[in-house]
């Protein structure tokens, strides 16, 4: 049953399907439901579910997540889309004091079965407002798990899985995923939400990276084979839990590491990943652990220095070479 | 009225004031630590609401609710052991005081940030409206609170949705030291909800009486699928913000009816006392239990006998509390991780 | 009203229109990325708000911009320059569309976080009432923005303290593709600013006149001392939200007026048709640019051979803004950083 | 002129000497006024200087907040108080979209010369709601600087730089230490407010750490003395930007690093400096960079398990033993 879709018409199809089978789950969040999501993921969602499962909101975004999760502690399953993560920096308090804190603070009285999507990331020209990316601060939350899909067919799935479990989940989507394609098999067993999967076994060095920067490393990947280096190219699918296991072993066999993040490079989930790394792989490691990142500036909104303040599968490439050659000339 | 009615509220305003009184105590003792934010004065409030509405209506509070919380019938020595941090604590210990919830009695909470009571609120009636249930939800929240942008966002769509909420103002005239008119440009609350078409009432918190009239109509026009509606209730807390406030900020003369009663002994001995004051005096210049104490007597709802059996009755079930709340144990740390990782546990997550 | 008052205002809506027709076809030709926001329809409240104040006032703006900024008399070469992200463009081309910055012209800002004019405005209303000047704030929000809890916040601060801003509802009825019975519990913005004790009024935001008049006394009003105003403008926008936003979710009724008007053709070219409408038509029903034309026209303040040389100079003024951006560099990635560091140069940091 | 003075009253003394010398500075935030702030830091200021320039505002965060930035642009330089950094959740897009981005969005046309203080951490049984730390968030943010005074001399000085600086600075003062006392004198000339110090020299291993937790590591230092080990203790006092030189400096020293925070590990501030500082000094280390951290856990109310989740003396020092161990079994 595999179909050829779009992100966003694998988020769509999550939703609906969601809807279809709980009639706890809805939906809620600003032009969702009439206008059908700013990214089509919602598209006549609400045509088919009524406006009670798939509501509008007005622009208050601290106030309808925290009404996603009061409904949640009845026993509802809401997801909630913000319409981009710029915009969550208004919904903190209700993700992080509440959906994070009350299963734990009620004594496991109140689970939090909470979803919330919301795209981010640099596009094209949106400018510094709207351009950020917001998962080292939500990793620091005790209580919250992280997904970031970055095939539609990862996106279906997680997204199913963080509707059906009791925690709050984040979903972050790419502003500039919605519309890739790629095979979607609803049908398919999913693996586990959190589970790492190598996109692109390699020998020479392991490229760790989440989302959107997935297909930059895979093409830097390609681009080094054409060197004969041999890049190993990790999708870690989610932020929080991250799949060490996954990422010692990798390590094991290829000593080098280096960590490809769209967010600035100072304190992002690059910081974690290395940190984390360092302490399990020390003896293992050749070289130390890079990260290419985007810079410590706001995103500016000129074309090309925007694309120059964020990583390319190009600025991949050149990383890994550096790290190898010190390798070489060490040894 | 009815005798057992009013008898009830006078029970439930002296267990109350000396739960609080208690709590007090054993925070001064060194028994109970953090925040601790009391009631004393407010009684009225929180007996005449949730005396008049449904065990199926939930309750969401902010960080001052013990006495919601024992006014919904939860026992009081499971709020004492939550003061404690123990794990027969109503929240087993890990909420404390600011953070009462229990599934049972529909109580969803104590919330300290200022303003969360709103979204949450606004959540559960939501739910009730998705289901189509005769429920309601009492929303409580202080004065200082009407200006968190959380109210304005989740009462607008609480109206624009019709959900079934009944929001609750405590309105005790400060906001830590703030008073009322140095933090809001206009100081009757209830004027705010004609911004969401809400309607609203501004009433006597200092008569349980007419709290739990008010409530009892505000919660039919409720039921009758009316929407929302507020309450702003004008009250007066005799303590400091919380024990760590001596509420010197306050003019003298704004305490003075208060002064001279030690709250301690008020709520032990006090209360029985057969004073005569006038009844028609500002609400605040009376003790708020004393003058419904008094109206009963006059009308002949309770003999002195009968406030003592109570108060002895109560005295009992704090010292029990307290007892209970001290020889429980802790949760231990393994507990505690579990319960950040129970809700996953059948899940396969990597 | 002099003639020259109302040649000025018919001057800024041509070239406030033709500016963003102009931009639509940049955009669609690929020039101009992102999002871009555009104000045909809405001319009238810019024009008329902004005509209204004085030079030593400030502006706070949102995304919908171009035209505030226009109006202000930021050159529109600039202005072009930075939606193409050019060094020469008025925030150096780091802001972009959606962040028009003009120091000397007190243009204080476009914002793209919905309701953050709102707390900007009340801090430079601060400033002025620190240091006791004649001045005022002119903060601009949309409908949609009315609901976010900034909005609450700050106009409550603003009259609590009495601080010297115009508060003023751009209401085209629609956030983004929710219309405002859906977002809004009460529809008639300025109701809401009862809640803060602040006057406000609901003007016709199609005629211009109208709009600078309501001004003219909101600013006479702040200026003597009263403290904040609040002025909502119902206005409509013919265009989708942005250029990636079709408006489909509007009924053909509603746009009909417009339909049928090729909005490019129509700013360089058909305004200066004379056709006789019915000006007692509700507002919507007619391009609020070809009503104030028809009006002038009507009462002898301009000849079609005016219009014409108008919209001649403002072809030119826009061409010429275009091939400007279009032959002008970046910055450098080095001065981007530089903007970054360059207010602690002169500390030692380490 | 040196005194020895509270913490509080050394941030008191350094508004007062601020609102003296310039009177563009104004103080703002709930409860700063009449009563003088939750923890003293503005007693009597209100008195002195006026409603305007030491200012009780409503329970709106976000709103005041943005109200300094815009203030801010006019050339005033406003003092932000935010009661508690938990609150600050609420003013996140006030502080991250707004004053950390106008500078950079406005071409450089308008500083924004803002400082906001805030206390955090954990206290004595608050609850998970109010005893969170935000260094991480913060520091992610391009355009913000973050400070740490540990010691009331510092407090002082660094709160008199950040007023002074055109950028927007964060003091971040722990909850509690505003009762914890040292010498302050106010006429010395201040050191560049983000370098770090030693505060104790060392030779076998560094321990990094800031706030609060410089005190546990003093403490965890003397402890290990007495077993003869040296830990040298270096306080950051800024946590943007980061003093490197000074880390790697000590790291070539000791080549063993533990980082002591209060916050939780996972992708708190230690993270940032593990991954700087295995990229910085691979080579030099002799083990891998290690952090005693607060656990992945929303703090407890109950006192022995809130305790429980943050590191003190003990476990920092058993910490720098475990580390020292396995360089001995390794040589
Ligand atoms: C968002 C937020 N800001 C500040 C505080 C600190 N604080 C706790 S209670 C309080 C005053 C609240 O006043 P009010 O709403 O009138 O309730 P009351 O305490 O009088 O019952 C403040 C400022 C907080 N807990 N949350
Ligand atoms: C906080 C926030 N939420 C959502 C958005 C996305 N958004 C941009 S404009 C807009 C609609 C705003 O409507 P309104 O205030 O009426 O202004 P208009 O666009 O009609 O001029 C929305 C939802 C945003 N920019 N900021
Ligand atoms: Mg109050
Ligand atoms: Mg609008």
């Amino acid at each position: 049953m595999t179909d050829t879709l779009f992100y966003w018409q694998a988020v769509n199809l999550a939703l609906d399907h969601a809807l279809a089978e709980d009639p706890n789950v809805f939906i809620m969040g600003e032009d969702v439901g009439l206008y059908g999501g700013t990214y089509r993921a919602t598209e006549n969602l609400m045509a088919k579910y009524g406006e009670m499962r798939v509501r509008d909101t007005p622009i208050s975004e601290n106030s309808f997540t925290g009404l996603g999760v009061g409904a949640a502690m009845t026993g509802l399953r809401p997801v909630i889309e913000i319409m981009t993560a710029n915009f969550a920096l208004l919904a903190l308090d209700s993700i992080i004091n509440l959906a994070a804190k009350i299963p734990f603070m009620s004594g496991g009285q109140f689970p939090v079965p909470l979803t919330i999507r919301m795209p981010q990331g640099v596009a094209k020209q949106l400018g510094a407002q709207h351009s950020q990316r917001l998962e080292h601060t939500l990793m620091n939350v005790p209580g919250l798990r992280i997904a970031v899909p970055f095939t539609p067919h990862d996106a279906y799935h997680q997204i199913r899985q963080a509707i059906r479990s009791d925690d709050p989940i984040i979903i972050l989507e790419h502003d500039l995923l919605y519309f890739s394609k790629g095979p979607v098999d609803p049908s398919q067993a999913p693996i586990p939400m959190h589970q790492a999967v190598v996109r692109q076994e390699g020998t020479d060095i392991t490229c760790i990276s989440y989302s959107l920067m997935v297909g930059e490393a895979l093409k830097a990947a390609q681009e080094l084979q054409q060197d004969g280096i041999s890049m190993e190219v990790i999708d870690l699918r989610s932020l929080s839990p991250i799949d060490w296991n996954c990422l010692e072993q990798s390590v094991q066999k290829t000593h080098h590491v280096l960590i490809a993040e769209e967010d600035s490079r100072y304190a992002g989930a690059g910081a974690e990943l290395a940190a984390t790394l360092q302490e399990r792989c020390f003896y293992t490691l050749d070289a130390p652990i890079a990260r290419t990142a985007g810079l410590d500036i706001p995103i500016p909104f000129n074309a090309e220095l925007e694309q120059a303040s964020i990583p390319h599968a190009n600025d991949i490439a050149r990383a890994a070479r550096t790290i190898l050659l010190q390798r070489s000339q060490k040894s | 009225m009815e005798s057992e009615q009013l008898q009830q509220f006078l029970y439930d305003m002296l267990l109350a004031r000396a739960f609080e009184e208690r709590a007090a105590e054993e925070y001064t003792q060194g028994h109970i630590a953090g925040f601790l934010h009391l009631y004393p004065g407010e009684e009225a409030v929180a007996v005449g609401t949730i005396r008049a509405a449904e065990p199926s209506d939930y309750i969401v509070s902010t960080y001052r609710e013990h006495v919601h919380a024992l006014i919904r019938d939860i026992e009081p020595k499971k709020i004492m052991a939550e003061l404690y941090g123990k794990r027969t604590g109503i929240s087993r210990g890990m909420g404390g005081s600011m953070h009462l919830f229990d599934k049972e009695h529909r109580f969803m909470g104590g919330y300290a940030i200022v303003g969360e009571t709103f979204p949450i609120a606004t959540g559960i009636g939501y739910s009730i409206a998705y289901r189509h249930l005769p429920e309601a939800v009492l929303c409580y929240f202080g004065d200082g609170a009407v200006n968190q942008g959380t109210f304005h966002e989740s009462l607008n769509m609480a109206a624009l949705w019709k959900l079934p909420i009944l929001f609750i103002c405590e309105n005790n005239h400060y906001q830590i030291g703030t008073e009322i008119h140095r933090h809001s440009a206009v100081v009757d609350v209830y004027k705010r909800a004609a911004s969401y078409a809400i309607p609203a009432e501004q009433v006597n918190g200092m008569n349980v009486e007419d709290v739990y009239h008010h409530t009892k109509s505000a919660l039919a026009h409720i039921r009758a699928g009316g929407g929302p509606y507020l309450l702003e209730f004008q009250t007066y807390r005799y303590r400091g913000h919380s024990m760590a406030d001596p509420g010197t900020y306050r003019p003298p003369a704004e305490v003075r009816a208060y002064s001279g009663l030690d709250p301690i002994v008020l709520a032990t001995r006090e209360l029985t006392r057969h004073t005569h004051l006038v009844s028609a005096t500002p609400p605040f210049d009376t003790d708020v239990i004393q003058q419904h104490i008094e109206q009963g007597y006059q009308a002949g709802h309770w003999q002195v006998a009968d406030v003592e059996t109570m108060k002895a009755q109560i005295q009992q079930i704090l010292d029990d509390a307290v007892a209970f709340a001290q020889s429980s144990p802790s949760l231990t740390m393994d507990e505690a991780i579990q319960l950040v990782n129970q809700n996953h546990a059948h899940e396969g997550l990597i």
